[in-house]
């Protein structure tokens, strides 16, 4: 079952590749892969019970006998839901490159569907070194998939995001092989904690520099602008999520010394990034640069959920996760659609597409006022969960949290407004047409996934952690 | 045993040794080189037999005849590129060959 | 009584979704009727939750009832929680039935705007974010409602997204809103860490043991900033004249009778809480006061018909935090009532008003409509008396108490009481020379190009001409849609303060009785000074307006500092664009400027050349020479051998 | 002194004797080899090299290892040599150093330093421990016994040692073949 999860789409990206079918049906295939995908976990999720706390659906085999070394996969609560954002959001990714095409399809789709597959690996892998073999092999497709088909400034872009996440993971292999050796076993449910201050920083290096968290961002702006609408929703949507799912079922569950060590300064860091993120988003010039500063905004967020370590703030801290993945998707994928036609994200030369575009308009409004975190949404749910379980960590983030939904207003507002309201811009033509069904096929599921959370957030936030006892999850049935 | 220790034939090998590295090091002639070269092995050579004496057991004696074939193979490879050079009408001298420069 | 409750609440939610979902399939004036009939829904299911709370004792008028868990986390849950009390009936009543009125009138209104399904979808939403709000059974639930009001009042001010102004308001409207929901999500975050629960009963059981003096005051202070900002208070008020922008309707619906009074609610709600923090409660009375009298005062200045209004929206409001910050909760529930009945009279009326002269707001432009638009003129002319509070009209009932409550808190009730005078005098002036300037005295030109061509003009506020419309050519005074409703409202502002006259009868008191009892109980003697000072008050208001505006006797006394002032509404705008938004976009792009460029992208390439540099000199060693790798190799072997030697 | 006495201790005198004539013929031609500007007479000092070391490897009772120096060395490989630097002929002379005068510093201190801590190490970190040959009898170092170690316990090495030889005799045959081309890249004329 697990195993199937991961390797589907593996199989899917070699059937791509190999098959001699034209460009079209390329494309159709890896569609049909991805969605397959998400039918096996809708799948794995009827058979998933959330009422009990260890690990399920879970497949043993050993790999080195001598290092205690093994492919041992398998679901947590909170993992099943990141696999389900991954499947989903990779589906949306290749329908939306599916439908605007894109050169040298046999490749891209093999790319992407191999990406799904890391990620999916990524999600469900209790093994240190199987980690890391995911946790790298995410990084090859999309090396590919920014520096061969992203925008014109892609290579530096791509030498800038690999070189920055090879540092941060290399640091995490020592701390992975120290931690293995010390431990005698890699199994990360096997295995007890450790107090060591140098590995913890070692993990939380490349979580960073993943997530990003400030001040390691630098690969960001550059990786969300020069690649393709569909890559920069994974990057922001899925892909960031590894690095918190990262630190959650690593940093957190196996470091608790260090953790509370290291709290105040992660902590301090992850309300920095927040108001940054989200001042940089408020004055940033394009599409891509308001969405690719708030999600800067929004992986502090994350961070300050996840190390309030508590159970308000780990369970809203797995819903933010999820619902950042959904909304960033949705806002890239539908800038990708915009500046498709305007052939600019420039928002000074967009606005007034609302007229005669009630579909953008209403897609666009909806996911915008999601994104604020308009209370009501699953983003309020998951922002106000966070914010409540920092603020018992000091009452000084939660009010820099506060603050921060106000500037989220700000910054959504003005994009929603630059590109929906006022007399046309100068880019935006007659002929600049509404959202086609192709496209609201592919954006209204990911809206439609996010409205139905809003009126019920608590079905993750129930089912991420055996009955929302987060921090007990955490600390005992994740030894 | 009669005659001298293997201490002083450790220190005849050691005197060959550094001087066939001498050589290499401070001649252009990759003629003399591969000479030295030569002296280097045969130092090696010498330990490994006193050492093999001293023990009194052979497989030193064995390790002296497969660096032999080494050196043999190592002489024949090396003229060849010497023959070779020769041919193109290009200077004997290690220090003209910089292929390797960064 | 539950099941009626929920349908509700989910009546117009559904019709949003309807409209939404049916797209072009679903005719305009279709939209219209839906929205208007799932209102009418909401308001027939309210009526039957009151009666089924009538049959209870008065004791056992408190019905929750949880539909789901909505978050969860470890031991808390917060479910998805209605509450059915007097409180929360009584809001549902005034919500949903001038909430239909006015969704009625917009299907006049509204006619012929090339995007009325949106409209009343929006309408539709924010009706059923106004019943989430006042149903609430949490205080999260509460604030859900709380922000999906702010969100819809946002779709709507900026419905006519063409119009920049329009647009601004509408974000300026959402941001400040955001302010308060965020100072009141952090005093949820303090009750949560106190009491382990959001649901009313838990957290006002726990009230008095939250511990600690400043938790209680900070929970208090969190509230009160939500409060202050829904309600257009000050410091947060600026929002609200620019909220005019979005159509008269929803102006009448959300920025005068419903959203905005939300405040009063919060704090009539939540007064287990301040009551244990009274100075904050005497903050927000004193707010109210000092709102009350400034923004009479801007009033009198204001030339736009509808910001007018929203000023004297403002300043009632004020009146309702001030009874709320006494304690006297059915007092300012009452007013609220009664505001909601002759504001929303007074905003369609001017709604009537801008329809028939084609959008034009600028009351300089207008004159002499007494006998071109009777019916419209009578509507005003009993709105302005009742907003003034002069007898009989509902105003009178409902402010004059208010007043009379102050009178029972010592000297600072007093000064509150002084301030609610002075407020009743501006009330009466700014009132009436808005009826003056628009209605008496000669047609102005421009009244009669509109009005007396014979031809009339069919265009919505900020939009050009539609032709075709042609058929509600009757009098002028719009179609039978709106008329109607103006007078079912003109009717409830002449009756409706018969409901509760303070000393006399009180069935509203009661009625709240179990959810809101009063802090105050104000003397005979009490009341009836304060209504005969009131009154007197206010018609001398009149009476000055008359003058100036009405017979034109005497002219308006000119100080030019103090118009400046006024007209720049004491240059509240001014001074937030300079203390927060100007330094907000300094920091932004200061930290463009000074920290990411230089900082996180120029340490990346600054690494990046020193890699490169590094990596050329580097380079330099591989002279390519093999006879210098070798001295390197035995360099190091002798290097390395005398290390083992000393070290062994 | 009874006469075996005297036998051993004169044939001991001979060996330190003959040691000592090898030894030091072994170093003179050593130096010779890197000394000459001619390499025929490098080539010719390093026969006489060969030799002497064979002479001592004769005195630690590897009579096979130094018939092999002798045939296979002094008499198949030098004579490639001489025939290389016959065919050469004025080409082959070189200049006696050169280079940058740090390299042949460095080079002599290197080479010195080597050999100091050669001597170092085995005069006096080993010496107590070096002292005590081991006794063998007289089919030590014999063919027969050569042969019996090459085919059990080294069987590998020498497996190897062959196919090394195989890929020096292939690879001596392409240069030789292929030599006839374009200048190589990359070489500073």
């Amino acid at each position: 079952m697990t195993t199937a999860l991961i390797f589907l789409p593996v199989a899917g990206a070699l059937l791509v590749m190999i098959l001699p079918v034209r460009p079209f049906a390329v494309g159709a295939t890896a569609l049909l892969v991805a969605l397959a995908e998400v039918a096996l976990w809708i799948d794995a999720v009827a058979r998933f019970d959330f009422s009990k706390p260890g690990l399920q659906l879970e497949q043993q085999q050993t790999w080195f006998s001598d290092l205690h070394v093994s492919y041992h996969v398998g679901f947590y609560g909170f993992s099943l839901w990141l696999v389900g954002l991954s499947a989903v959001v990779l589906s949306a990714a290749i329908g939306y490159a599916f439908w605007a095409g894109r050169d040298r399809p046999r490749a891209y789709y093999g790319l992407m569907l191999l990406l799904t597959g890391a990620l999916v690996g990524v999600f469900v892998a209790q093994d240190l070194l199987l980690f890391y073999v995911f946790w790298e092999a995410m990084l090859v497709p999309l090396y590919f998939l920014v520096g061969v088909w992203g925008g014109a400034g892609r290579l530096r872009a791509t030498l800038l995001f690999v070189i920055y996440t090879m540092a941060g993971s290399l640091l995490m292999l020592a701390s992975i092989i120290v931690l293995g050796l010390s431990q005698g076993t890699f199994d990360l449910v096997g295995s007890g904690t450790s107090g060591s201050d140098w590995i913890f920083l070692g993990f939380m290096a490349a979580f960073a520099v993943k997530a990003p968290l400030f001040p390691l961002h630098a690969w960001l702006p550059e990786a969300y602008r020069e690649s393709s609408p569909e890559v920069a929703a994974v990057l922001s949507g899925v892909v960031s999520k590894a690095a918190a799912y990262g630190m959650l079922r690593i940093a957190i569950a196996k470091f608790p010394g260090p953790v509370s060590d290291f709290r105040t300064p992660i902590l301090v860091l992850a309300a920095c990034g927040l108001v940054y993120g989200s001042l940089l988003a408020f004055r940033a010039p394009d599409l891509r640069g308001v969405i690719a500063y708030s999600s800067l905004a929004q992986m502090g967020l994350i961070t300050l959920g996840l190390f309030a370590v508590n159970d308000l703030g780990l369970n809203g801290a797995v819903l933010q996760m999820v619902n950042h993945g959904l909304i960033s998707a949705a806002l890239f994928l539908l800038a990708g659609g915009i500046e498709r036609r305007a052939a600019t994200g420039e928002l000074a030369a967009l606005g007034g597409m609302a007229r005669g575009r009630p579909a953008l308009a209403t897609v666009l409004m909806t996911t915008g006022v999601i994104a604020l975190a308009v209370p009501g949404s699953t983003a309020f749910a998951g922002e106000f969960a966070i914010l409540a379980g920092v603020f018992n960590s000091g009452w000084g983030y939660a009010v820099v949290g506060a603050i921060a939904i106000v500037l989220a207003a700000m910054y959504m507002l003005r994009l929603i407004s630059a590109v929906l309201h006022r007399s046309p811009g100068p880019a935006v033509t007659e002929a600049a047409l509404d959202l086609r069904p192709a496209e609201l096929g592919i954006v209204v599921p990911l809206v439609a996934i996010l409205l139905v959370l809003s009126a019920w957030p608590a079905a993750i936030t129930e089912r991420s952690f055996a009955g929302s006892q987060a921090v007990s999850t955490v600390r005992q049935a994740l030894p | 045993m009669m005659g001298p220790d293997v201490v002083w034939y450790l220190c005849v090998a050691g005197f060959l040794f550094c001087t066939g590295a001498l050589g290499v090091l401070i001649r252009r002639s990759p003629l003399i080189v591969l000479l030295s070269l030569e002296i280097m092995l045969n130092g090696a050579n010498l330990a490994l037999i006193a050492f093999a004496r001293h023990y009194g057991q052979g497989d030193g004696q064995i390790f002296a005849l497969t660096v032999m074939a080494v050196a043999a193979s190592e002489v024949v490879v090396g003229l060849g590129l010497i023959v070779a050079i020769a041919r193109r009408k290009l200077d004997l001298d290690v220090d003209k060959l910089t292929t390797l420069r960064g | 009584m539950i099941a009626a409750a929920w349908i509700c609440l989910i009546s117009p939610l559904a019709a949003t979704a309807l409209i939404a979902l049916a797209g072009n399939r679903l005719t305009r004036r279709g939209a219209g009727y839906l929205s208007t009939l799932s209102v009418a829904v909401s308001f027939v299911a309210a009526i039957v939750a009151f009666a089924g709370l009538l049959g209870d004792s008065p004791d056992d008028r408190y019905h929750p009832s949880t539909l789901w868990s909505w978050l969860t986390a470890g031991q808390l849950d917060f479910g998805l929680r209605i509450v059915v009390d007097p409180l929360s009936v009584f809001m549902m009543l005034v919500v949903s039935g001038v909430g239909m009125l006015i969704v009625l009138y917009s299907i006049g209104y509204m006619e012929g705007d090339d995007e009325e399904r949106r409209y009343f979808a929006y309408m539709a939403l924010f009706v059923f974010s106004m019943l989430l709000l006042v149903q609430a059974g949490n205080l999260l639930i509460l604030l859900v409602g709380w922000g999906l009001v702010g969100l819809s009042s946002y779709l709507l001010i900026g419905f006519w997204h063409e119009r920049p102004t329009a647009v601004a308001a509408a974000k300026k409207a959402f941001v400040m809103n955001a302010i308060g929901d965020a100072t009141m999500a952090l005093a949820l975050f303090l009750l949560i860490q106190r009491t382990g629960s959001l649901n009313f009963e838990v957290v006002f059981s726990q009230a008095d043991q939250i511990g600690g003096a400043w938790a209680i005051n900070l929970i208090a202070l969190g509230l009160l900033g939500g409060a202050v900002a829904k309600s257009a208070q000050l410091p947060l008020h600026t929002w609200l004249p620019d909220a005019m922008e979005g159509p008269t309707p929803v102006s009448a619906l959300i920025h005068a009778a419903t959203m905005v009074t939300a405040g009063v609610y919060l704090i009539v709600r939540t007064g287990s809480l301040f009551e244990q923090a009274p100075k904050v409660l005497e903050l927000s009375a004193g707010l109210g006061a000092i709102t009350l009298v400034i923004a009479g005062l801007v009033a009198l200045v204001q030339v736009d018909i509808k910001r007018v209004i929203a000023y004297s929206t403002m300043s009632q409001i004020g009146y309702m935090f001030m009874a709320a910050g006494l304690g006297a909760y059915p007092n300012a529930m009452f007013h609220l009532m009664t505001h909601a009945f002759f504001k929303a009279l007074l905003f369609m009326a001017a709604g009537l008003v801008i329809h028939a002269l084609a959008g034009e707001q600028d009351i300089r432009k207008m004159g002499g409509l007494r006998r071109l638009l009777p019916f419209t003129f009578a509507a005003s002319l009993i709105g302005s008396l009742s907003l003034a509070g002069i007898p009989p009209f509902a105003g009178f009932f409902s402010k004059d108490s208010i007043l009379a409550a102050a009178l029972d808190h010592g000297w600072y009730g007093e000064l509150l009481w002084v301030a609610g005078m002075v407020g009743t005098f501006l009330t009466g002036l700014y009132a009436f020379r808005m009826l003056f300037i628009v209605f008496w005295g000669e047609p102005s030109p421009f009244v009669r190009e509109h009005l007396m061509a014979g031809s009339h003009a069919h265009a919505r506020e900020g939009h050009e001409m539609h032709d075709g419309h042609e058929q509600h050519m009757h009098s002028g005074e719009g179609p039978l849609s709106m008329t109607s409703t103006v007078g079912v409202l003109t009717v409830l502002t002449v009756i409706g303060g018969f409901l509760q006259f303070a000393g006399v009868w009180t069935p509203v008191s009661d009625w709240l009785e179990p959810v809101a009892r009063p802090l105050v109980e104000a003397s005979g003697t009490q009341e009836a000074v304060s209504s005969i000072l009131a009154v007197l008050l206010g018609a001398a208001g009149i009476g000055v307006a008359w003058l100036i505006y009405g017979a034109r006797s005497s002219t308006a006394p000119r100080i030019a500092w103090a118009q400046r002032l006024l007209e720049h509404k004491f240059y509240f705008d001014e001074a937030y664009d300079f203390a927060f938004y100007r330094p907000a976009v300094f920091l932004a792009k200061g930290l463009m400027r000074w920290v990411e460029r230089p900082l996180v992208f120029g340490s990346v390439r600054e690494l990046v050349r020193g890699f490169g540099l590094a990596g050329r000199d580097t380079s330099r060693l591989q002279t390519g020479l093999v006879r210098t790798y070798v001295l390197a190799i035995a360099g190091s072997l002798a290097v390395l051998t005398l290390v083992f030697v000393v070290v062994r | 002194m009874p006469a075996p006495v005297i036998v051993a201790s004169f044939a001991n005198v001979l060996v330190w004797a003959v040691w000592v004539v090898a030894a030091f013929a072994c170093l003179g031609t050593g130096i010779a080899v890197i000394s000459f500007t001619n390499p025929f007479y490098s080539s010719l000092s390093l026969i006489g090299n060969l030799a002497s070391l064979a002479v001592m490897y004769l005195l630690l009772s590897a009579e096979f290892v130094a018939a092999a120096q002798v045939l296979v060395y002094a008499g198949a490989v030098m004579v490639m040599f001489l025939f290389v630097t016959a065919y050469l002929g004025d080409r082959a002379d070189a200049a006696w150093a050169g280079g940058p005068t740090w390299q042949v510093l460095g080079a002599v201190a290197a080479a010195s330093a080597l050999f100091v801590e050669v001597v170092v190490v085995v005069g006096l970190k080993t010496s107590g421990r070096l002292s005590h040959e081991a006794k063998v009898d007289s089919s030590f170092g014999r063919p027969y016994e050569i042969g019996r170690l090459f085919l059990t316990d080294h069987l590998l090495a020498f497996e190897i040692t062959s196919i090394v030889l195989l890929a020096a005799a292939v690879g001596g045959v392409i240069l030789g073949a292929h030599s006839r081309e374009e200048p190589m890249r990359g070489v500073r004329q």
